[in-house]
């Protein structure tokens, strides 16, 4: 199963949310603003690197780019992906859950 | 534009659905239904006042498929299917029946 | 244009809804109730899933007189008796199960008398089964 | 593969109908099929041909109608909550058909894969 996550940890419970019922093994791509929660260093970075170990954890690269987040600063074991890749995660992953 | 029913006014939309709904009564009834050339026989009071309960109980007007699942349920598969409802009324059991039962036009969908 | 046919001839799918907003602020809880409704025509298993504020859609008591709303509480009615059709009806292959997460009820300090409905009340651990074991998951 | 996928927001408010164009196209190139997109909530306002936005900006409601007419992508638009919008027949752009909510399910009934996107 795939978990997409849309918003900023620092707006909205959808991160929590989706790493509550997120069953292990299951992979999380984050896109639009969701991409904010993959950078290290930031107050809500351990939410992230602490379900590495369950989780196989991709963000969307044209988001992280668009806000001008550097990808060389994302929390370690987090995998850049592009639209293409997206698809691919769906198509590896089965049911789409959209965290909004 | 309105229903004259009994000397009184009812409003209704450009589609001949009612404005109020709480102004329906079974005269109107049959008023609309003489519009929409339907002749109303035991069969249709049926699937109408069936309407208004559902109404009643849900605040929502069944889309037509939940109308033949519903009516299978409650008058048997003879009449719960779409070719019965739709000998009925012609132009759509859910909406036209809807029309005469006085309630809000089904959202159309299915 | 009309519409494109797909292959859905015996196709018997588990369609998840899964409400996470609070109603009346947003349209979302309406909308995708009205979706439930659909699938239940289309005789498919349903999960009707309430987590974080959805949890608010199903709680006894709504009273949109003030707001000028349509209060939409009684049309649940429609997805419990949809569910116990289900139950019931042993020709039909049919499986809903209404369900309230454990840890958003209690977060919001309701319990299973808040709700209007009969309510399964999963953890979870057992709701990310439940999600797991899904075709298709429509969020609001 | 087959995808089916739901578009909840209307354009330029939110980015979920960007994501889900770009979405789109990319599982095209990759030989994927994209049997029907939905929309759905304000995703309806995705059709409305009045839309104008600057020149010197992406034209959603454009995109998405070069989608179905280059690519023969099926863009339906759900009646209910397009009449509590204003979209409606009259002001829908190339490309895009009104259908009922029904057209979602079986969307979901018949792909392989259903990919919402919204906010």
């Amino acid at each position: 199963m795939l978990h997409t996550v849309n918003k900023s940890p620092f707006d909205r419970n959808s991160l929590d949310s989706c790493l509550r019922l997120a069953k292990k093994g299951s992979a999380i791509l984050l896109i639009e603003d969701g991409v904010i929660a993959a950078m290290s260093g930031t107050a809500e970075s351990s939410k992230l690197e602490g379900a590495l170990a369950d989780h196989s954890v991709f963000v969307l690269g044209p988001d992280l780019q668009a806000r001008g987040l550097d990808a060389s600063k994302l929390i370690e074991g987090i995998s850049v992906v592009d639209y293409g890749g997206f698809v691919d995660l769906t198509v590896e992953h089965g049911t789409v859950q959209s965290w909004l | 534009m309105a229903y004259e029913v009994n000397g009184s006014a009812i409003e209704h939309d450009e589609e001949g659905y009612i404005t109020d709904i709480s102004a329906w009564n079974e005269d109107l009834a049959a008023i609309i239904a003489k519009d929409e050339e339907v002749e109303m026989t035991d069969e249709h009071w049926a699937i109408v006042n069936f309407l208004r309960e559902y109404y009643d109980e849900y605040q929502i007007a069944p889309a037509v498929r939940v109308l033949v699942k519903a009516a299978k349920k409650k008058f048997g598969p003879e009449k719960g299917n779409n070719k019965y409802l739709y000998e009925l009324f012609p132009y759509g059991p859910a909406k036209q029946a809807c029309k005469i039962a006085g309630l809000p036009k089904p959202t159309g969908c299915v | 244009m009309a519409d494109t046919e797909l292959e859905i001839e015996g196709v018997m799918k588990t369609f998840t809804f899964m409400n996470r907003k609070a109603p009346y602020g947003t349209i979302y809880a309406l909308e995708v109730l009205e979706t439930v409704l659909i699938t239940a025509a289309f005789e498919q298993h349903a999960n009707i899933v309430f987590v974080d504020d959805g949890v608010y859609q199903i709680k006894k008591g709504h009273d949109t007189g003030a707001i000028n709303m349509k209060n939409f509480s009684p049309t649940f009615g429609i997805v419990e008796m949809e569910k116990e059709d289900a139950d019931e009806d042993e020709d039909m292959d049919m499986v809903w199960r209404i369900i309230v997460e454990k840890e958003s009820m209690e977060a919001r300090g309701l319990t299973k008398d808040d709700f209007k409905l009969d309510v399964e009340i999963l953890t979870s651990a057992e709701l990310a089964d439940v999600l797991d074991a899904s075709d298709c998951i429509i969020s609001g | 593969m087959k995808f089916g996928i739901l578009v909840n927001e209307g354009p330029f408010t939110h980015q979920a109908s960007d994501t889900a164009y770009h979405f789109c196209k990319a599982a095209i190139e990759k030989g994927h099929e994209v049997s029907r997109v939905f929309f759905y909530f304000d995703g309806v306002n995705n059709a409305n041909k009045l839309s104008e936005p600057q020149s010197d900006d992406r034209n959603i409601v454009k995109l998405w109608s070069e989608l179905a007419t280059e690519k023969g992508v099926d863009l339906v638009v759900c009646v209910a909550a397009g009449m509590r919008r204003g979209i409606k027949e009259e002001n829908i752009a190339e490309g895009f058909h009104i259908s009922g909510l029904g057209q979602l399910v079986e969307a979901g009934m018949g792909c392989d894969r259903l990919v919402m996107f919204g906010d």
